[in-house]
């Protein structure tokens, strides 16, 4: 997946609708996710996820901060500039599974800050404006900063291969 | 921890966890081993909503005798985990006899079953299970039980190696070496039952919708079509390999209109068929089985019940598809009911289903329901029976032939596509005997009448319902509570008041007479069913059946039936 | 070469006389199935009608072989049945547009796609003519003779030949009880078609259509030879207008058919329960 | 020829005759004539299997009371000619009094009719035909009818201009000219009525499925959506332009899977609805109806019924679908089963079953059938009822609402869509009070409960049965069939025995109590009903309704039961 | 122009957590779906979503909408009484291709026809999920991973679009739960659209298909515009490899409602049985 911008992104207000966007939908993501956890009895990848989803929380409320006063502009759920498939921060709900452990929830994690922080590099290397640069990049090295957090995270837990990825019991049917 | 009191001393054991803990896994390995350490056994299990990782239990019962129901407490809960686990309080019922083994590791014992009273027993299961390489907590839990039920290891060991044959992976040395750790692990046997009599020689290990499957092909079905549905699907699952076998097919309908519609067309061709289907397919079907009957093509559908109704509870065993099954088709259109007794009757109760409706050329339902279909037991292997009761085709019609002649005992002879002579159109609209349509009076009261007599006068003999004992106190039930009321009869009897129980397995047509005869002299009498509309109460009352005192015992699912409840209701009134 | 053929068209016919109205068109496709049947050459008791309700679905007991009237809708489910159960009979399917469009519509796609080796003949009078006459699915949005739709059903005509191509039918027909011998050579082909094999036929109904006496004028046949492309065959369906008779299209597709053979007895299967 | 022996006086006629002779209209044409002479009267109809142009038979009864049921005996027959006349000789008894109307030119009158020893009228009817241009002998003998019955010239005169008022090309001319013709060919009235009392103000003339299609939208039915099927669809074809003209709508859909549910959907959304169907219809809808049940979203059937079973005999009535209809649905699923007891009844029971369906949130299924739907009556208009219940719709839901709240009444407020506050999701599955899924015991107890307490609980009134006399003999009865019995109560009493009936308007719930105080004494029971499996009389039984002496008389159909049976039956053995 | 959007997607769902698998391609499609109501920002009160009986059809409950859990493969019949009922609604009907395809399929087949003001999205997994596992009318004739059907289905698969479009259909869809901004997209598109809009949407159940991971590289978003004429939609669809992701064939065509206008009361009315 790629994390380029298909097209430019021209004004602040864009980049920031751009960056709201983004961290909402991460944060509602991470909160599905969590929830499915849940429902699934992962209390411990649910948790992650929950905590995941706090960040997105905050990082919102950052950027609605820093577009105070500005109008941003209305963008259809798929005229967002980016070209990979979804949100860049929002995780792919195809790779979890009920028995994914918290090294696999953070990997997951992981790839999607990994694909914002690109995300916001891209705009801060190739927006024609110098304010929307600017802003781009300060996000970019938050980013940043969010992949080193997860990557020490990662490093603290003892991820081990050998945790059994088969469920030895057959599905529930019903209705 | 002490054995149940019941006549049938037995161990009752559930393992609860959340998905992916294996609690199923290990259930079926329990059952295998108690089973070849010589037990009966029963296996049946509950889970969560959702579809793959959800929360589940499996209970075990194993003792010295045939059981045909879970008991009224359990002796001992494995909590793999505590996630959920209050889902399954209602149906686990713990007191302060029982033991809660786990591991201190997964947490304290939730308040809802610490509750009961049990004694706590909190072994390393994590520990053990994290020293072996793809060891899993399940399996060292597992062993653990295996000794403090007194099962001998090597049993357990087989046990494992069966259930777990076609998992690849080192999976199986894993988990053998699990269960050795865990057996290790655990005290003194806290239960032992006492050794059984006789080898586990001819037993079989057997679910509910297999056993109706083996009926099915026993009684010589060679065609089935089906639209999935829980609890029925195993069933179909288990036989489109196996009807291949025998030379016969399944075919996955569209739906059930057309699966009820295929297996008439099939047997219309002469080759013996049936569908299985639960409550909302059942629905579905009845147009096409008021075909079968008008027309007198035997079809057979095995409708495993579950609670209702619509959608319901789906997952939930409930005997409340009674009235349906007896009432649901339009206009007069009399049929065979049964009803299997037990897992193993399955096989009998669907095999004889099989013939009869052949026999009688109508329609044979047959109502398991999600507590036989999808549960286990271990059980001598059911006697095949001889001398199948066969269609009666005509294979050289005499000239003038009538399809639906009017005969002595009402079973018209049939000739089948392809025997020269013997062409007919069969048909729903009412018709004379040639089979021409016909809306004149005369010939509708004669294939009425016709359609009746077959069913009433045939001689059904002794199946139609189990019997046991002889007391004032009569007990009738049907289906899948039997076995319920089978245990509770015992106690009754151990506790010194005799009691008789009638179980129901051919519900329609109703053999009033040999009813009358078998409730001759009872004092009290008492309907037990597990639904919520007391529907065989009233239909034995319909046939003016039962005497005026008769009193019900009726309770919806999805909790079954359980002895002592029976037993309480019987005697609180005495 | 030239010798008189063994079964006649009438060997084919039951001695019970059709209740039809006199000028049904289903008359002229039980004449037309018959004269089929015997040019085939098909002994009698080896081919099975299979029909559900309505006026055409009469039609199995004016035949000399062996019939089923089902109900409504499901003639298609229960000829399945029979096909895969005994695969060495003829099995013919038979209905009116109702029977076979409206409640038996699924069953239509699902035979399409599973390809058993049948024949389904349709004769489309676009109308219930069983029950009086009310709109069926290929009855024209703008016809307002019935009371149940007084506006008129208001509804684009069900396409039944570009259904069952869509539905993966590989022999797909119209005929015309209006013309006889076409629609006789067109019921062979189809019968003699390994699959399944759907044959719509015109048939008016006088009593209720009254209207479809230009049927005679509208029809015509199909100028090119039958295509066994399926999407040019689509192109040419999707833009037809209902009235091109012919063999449409026609493909060997896979058939499907269970396969039962014998290779166990019951007490083998039975021993994987076995302690 | 004497008039009916009955006390409501009164002259039946019938009129054969093969296709394009014209039978029926003469039949419809002398109703309306009977009516306008201020006479009651009803009328039904058979025919031959042929779709259009077969023989048909037009049975016209009136008097000076009105009629509930086809009498005994027929006073007149009139042959327009003889073709296939013999499958009506079931239909239209005769006897010696009975007179033989028919020209001479069509031929002898066939022996089956001959037979019965009426008198034979032969009459010069073609000949008048034949003079008048377009001149009909059906008209000609119509006018012979007048005349023998004593009918006002003028009363024929009014019948024929309404009844062929949409005819053109001189049909109405030609047929008035032919009527007078007749009218002076016949010899003096054989017989007259008593000039009835009172004018004909406020009657109607009006068919059974108008009469259901006029009491659905007095109840408030706005839509309907139904499938065509015999002798159902004039109901539909009545409703569908005046459906439209109250707001509302009709959908023809493409099964009965469908029609069913699209009455919920539409129901979902708040507008009463309503779907008319037959036996094989309703099979096919009961998957649908159980959702109905489950989610409580209210639903109502008319069901006319026909000879049953499958296709059965689509043209003639019967009283065989009372079990489907109780019982059809699988799991628990308490709903409300209702039979009109006559054609004038039809309004009132059809729109008592839509406020109740929507008032009690669940399904209404309406029995009427082919007796009632497919003839016509001349009647008092029917009464409108003031107030009537309404469905319980919350407008302005608090904070939490709670869609399936467990309410004391059993009635649980629900919202519609377009409700800001309201939203929930109907579910046929299970569910907890908010309606999320549920496989907790508690739930579907509290549920089940609650679905049934709705139907029990309520306060229906007086108009679960219709209550007639108070004789030690007690004729329990449901539906159609009420009329004969009614008639042959009133013959019993004028002989001298007292006779209680007690008619059945609402079947389901089983009004147990008010039951057994109105048989409260009763000596001997009766149940009387239209169908071969007693299916009224079990299930009397069933719900312990009846005394354990009660005894049946139950009867297919195609041939109505006529009061003379049912006296002659519950006399037999007196 | 510049605003903040006033209602965004998680007002549009439900306080019920999804029983859904995690992984399953339905939670993105319910994610594009909320996405969509809140870009068109319909009220919530007056949108009523309707489903048969199948893991996606749990849709529903998870939405802050009206809705209705009805029974198996019979939601469209329920949405077209609704809305003929209430065409003040906003409808939409959703559920699973063994729903709408397999038992649903006559109801599918008519509803293309009838054309009433409705979106109908099938979450297409070519599988039951909520049954475990069993073939489903998409799915391929040589899946063995059923063991009701141990050699596979063995049929030419159901072509949702193609039948969809010869069944009348104005508006078809399809769209691939991995992409979601383009299924968005399409959603509010097909919901806006005056007619009956069709969406197949490529969900995949991890469950019971992993082998559909591969869907990823399957999928192709259509080349070309959509085309509005139906015969040159007809060929594209027949010659469609099913992965085709895009609007594939929009046109509006009339729309059906039944005409509910008062024009008399139920006493004029019933003055025609008065003697
Ligand atoms: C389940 C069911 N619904 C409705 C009917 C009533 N019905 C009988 S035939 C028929 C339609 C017949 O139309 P078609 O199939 O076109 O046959 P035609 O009479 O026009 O030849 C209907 C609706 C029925 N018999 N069964
Ligand atoms: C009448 C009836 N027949 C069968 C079933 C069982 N059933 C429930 S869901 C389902 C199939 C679901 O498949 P699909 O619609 O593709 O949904 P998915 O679970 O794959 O999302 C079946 C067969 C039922 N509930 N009702
Ligand atoms: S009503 Fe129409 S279709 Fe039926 S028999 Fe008469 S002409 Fe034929
Ligand atoms: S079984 Fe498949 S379709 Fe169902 S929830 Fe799980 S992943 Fe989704
Ligand atoms: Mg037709
Ligand atoms: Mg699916």
């Amino acid at each position: 997946m790629n994390a380029e911008t298909d097209q430019t992104i021209a004004t602040v207000g864009e980049l920031l609708a751009h960056a709201l966007e983004l961290e909402l939908e991460s944060a509602e993501r991470y909160r599905e996710l969590a929830d499915a956890m849940q429902v699934h009895n992962n209390p411990d990848v649910a948790s992650l996820f929950h905590r995941l989803a706090s960040y997105g929380d905050a990082h919102a409320r950052e950027v609605k901060q820093r577009a105070a006063g500005l109008e941003l502009p209305t963008i259809a759920p798929w005229d967002f500039k980016w070209t990979c498939p979804d949100a860049p921060e929002s995780a792919c709900v195809e790779d979890t599974h009920y028995l994914m452990n918290r090294c696999q929830a953070l990997q997951l994690a992981l790839h999607n800050e990994n694909r914002g922080q690109l995300f916001y590099a891209g705009v801060a290397g190739s927006a024609p404006d110098p304010d929307v640069r600017f802003i781009a990049a300060e996000m970019a090295a938050e980013e940043e900063q969010h992949v080193a957090m997860l990557q020490e995270w990662l490093a603290r837990e003892r991820c081990r291969a050998e945790e059994p990825p088969e469920d030895l019991d057959p599905p529930n049917v019903s209705e | 921890m002490n054995s149940d009191s019941s006549s049938a001393r037995s161990l009752s054991v559930a393992i609860t966890g959340s998905g992916g803990s294996g609690a199923v896994t290990a259930g079926l390995i329990l059952l295998e081993a108690a089973a070849r350490a010589g037990c009966y056994g029963l296996l049946t299990r509950s889970s969560g909503p959702q579809i793959r990782g959800g929360e589940s239990a499996a209970m075990v019962r194993f003792g010295v005798q045939p059981l045909g129901c879970m008991g009224d407490r359990f002796d001992l809960l494995v909590g793999l985990d505590w996630l959920n686990v209050n889902r399954f309080a209602d149906e686990i019922p713990l007191d302060g006899e029982g033991v809660i083994l786990f591991d201190p590791g997964v947490g304290a014992v939730p308040p809802a079953l610490a509750g009961s009273g049990a004694r706590q027993l909190p072994l390393p299961l994590r520990e053990q299970a994290a020293a072996i390489g793809g060891g899993r907590l399940n399996m060292v839990a597992l062993g653990a039980v295996g000794a403090i039920c007194g099962l001998p290891r090597e049993a357990l060991a087989a046990g494992v190696e069966r259930v777990l044959a076609d998992k690849g992976g080192g999976v199986l040395e894993a988990s053998l070496a699990c269960v050795a750790a865990g057996y290790a692990l655990a005290p003194e046997p806290l239960a032992a039952l006492p050794a059984p009599a006789g080898g586990t020689g001819g037993r079989w290990n057997i679910g509910g919708n297999e056993a109706c499957g083996v009926g099915a092909l026993r009684g010589g079905v060679r065609f089935v079509a089906a639209y999935p549905i829980t609890p029925a699907s195993e069933m179909l699952e288990w036989l489109a390999p196996r009807l291949e076998q025998v030379g016969g097919s399944l075919l996955q309908a569209e739906d059930e209109l057309a699966s009820v519609n295929m297996i008439i067309g099939a047997s219309f061709g002469g080759v013996p068929s049936l569908t299985a289907t639960s409550g909302p397919g059942l629905s579905l079907m009845l147009e096409g089985l008021g075909l079968a009957v008008a027309s007198e093509t035997p079809a057979v559908v095995v409708n495993v019940m579950r609670g209702g109704p619509s959608t319901g509870i789906p997952t939930k065993s409930e005997q409340s598809d009674l009235n349906i099954a007896l009432h649901g088709m339009h206009g007069d259109a009399p049929h065979l009911v049964l009803a299997p007794l037990s897992i193993r009757d399955c096989v009998f109760t669907t095999q004889w289903a099989v013939e009869l409706a052949e026999h009688l050329q109508t329609v044979a339902l047959v109502l398991s329901d999600q507590s036989l279909g999808q549960s286990r037991v271990i059980t001598e292997a059911p006697a095949r029976t001889p001398a199948p009761l066969a269609r009666r085709v005509e294979q050289e019609p005499e000239e003038g032939y009538r399809r639906y002649a009017l005969t002595a005992d009402g079973v018209s002879p049939m000739t089948l596509p392809g025997v020269p002579g013997g062409i007919y159109t069969a048909d729903g609209l009412e018709h004379n005997e040639r089979g021409t349509p016909s809306s004149q009076a005369a010939d509708h009261q004669a294939q009425l009448d016709k359609r009746l007599r077959k069913l009433e006068g045939f001689d059904y003999g002794p199946a139609w319902a189990e019997l046991h004992g002889a007391g004032a106190l009569a007990i009738v039930t049907w289906g899948s509570t039997a076995g319920a009321v089978l245990e509770a009869a015992g106690r009754l009897e151990a506790g010194g008041t005799p009691v008789r129980v009638i179980a129901l397995r051919l519900l329609a047509p109703l053999r009033r007479a040999a009813l009358a005869e078998a409730l001759a002299g009872a004092e009290r009498v008492w309907v037990v069913e597990q639904n919520h509309g007391a529907q065989l109460f009233r239909y034995l009352h319909a046939g003016q059946a039962l005497p005026a005192g008769a009193r019900s015992l009726a309770r919806p699912g999805p909790l079954p039936l359980r002895p002592g409840e029976i037993v309480a209701a019987v005697t609180a009134t005495a | 070469m030239m010798t008189v053929a063994a079964l006649r068209a009438k060997d084919y016919k039951s001695d019970i006389k059709p209740v039809w109205c006199p000028g049904c068109g289903d008359f002229a496709v039980l004449s037309a199935l018959t004269k089929a049947l015997a040019h085939l050459g098909l002994p009698k008791e080896r081919a099975a009608l299979i029909s559900g309700i309505g006026c055409s679905s009469r039609l199995p007991a004016y035949i000399n072989a062996y019939g089923f009237h089902g109900v409504h809708g499901r003639a298609l489910a229960a000829a399945s049945g029979l096909k895969a159960a005994r695969p060495d009979l003829t099995v013919l399917a038979v209905g009116g547009d109702g029977d076979g469009f409206s409640i038996g519509g699924n069953h239509f796609l699902h035979a399409c796609r599973r390809n058993m080796d049948m024949t389904y003949i349709v004769m489309d009078n676009e109308v219930y003519g069983m029950t009086k006459g009310q709109a069926s699915p290929t009855t024209g949005p703008d016809w307002m003779d019935s009371k149940m739709t007084p506006h008129g059903p208001g509804v684009r005509r069900f396409q039944p030949a570009a259904i069952a191509l869509a539905a993966g039918a590989g022999f797909i027909a119209r005929g015309f009880s209006g013309d006889p011998s076409g629609l006789t050579r067109i019921l062979a082909s189809a019968i003699e078609y390994p699959g399944f094999a759907f044959v719509q036929v015109l048939s008016p109904c006088p009593t209720f259509r009254p209207d479809h006496r230009d049927w005679k004028e509208q029809v015509h046949a199909l100028a090119a030879e039958p295509t066994g492309n399926a999407v040019e065959a689509a192109r040419i369906l999707q833009a037809d207008d209902g009235m091109t008779t012919g063999i449409l299209y026609a493909e060997e597709l896979p058939v499907w058919q269970p396969r039962n053979q014998a290779s166990a007895s019951i007490v083998e299967i039975e021993e994987e329960f076995r302690l």
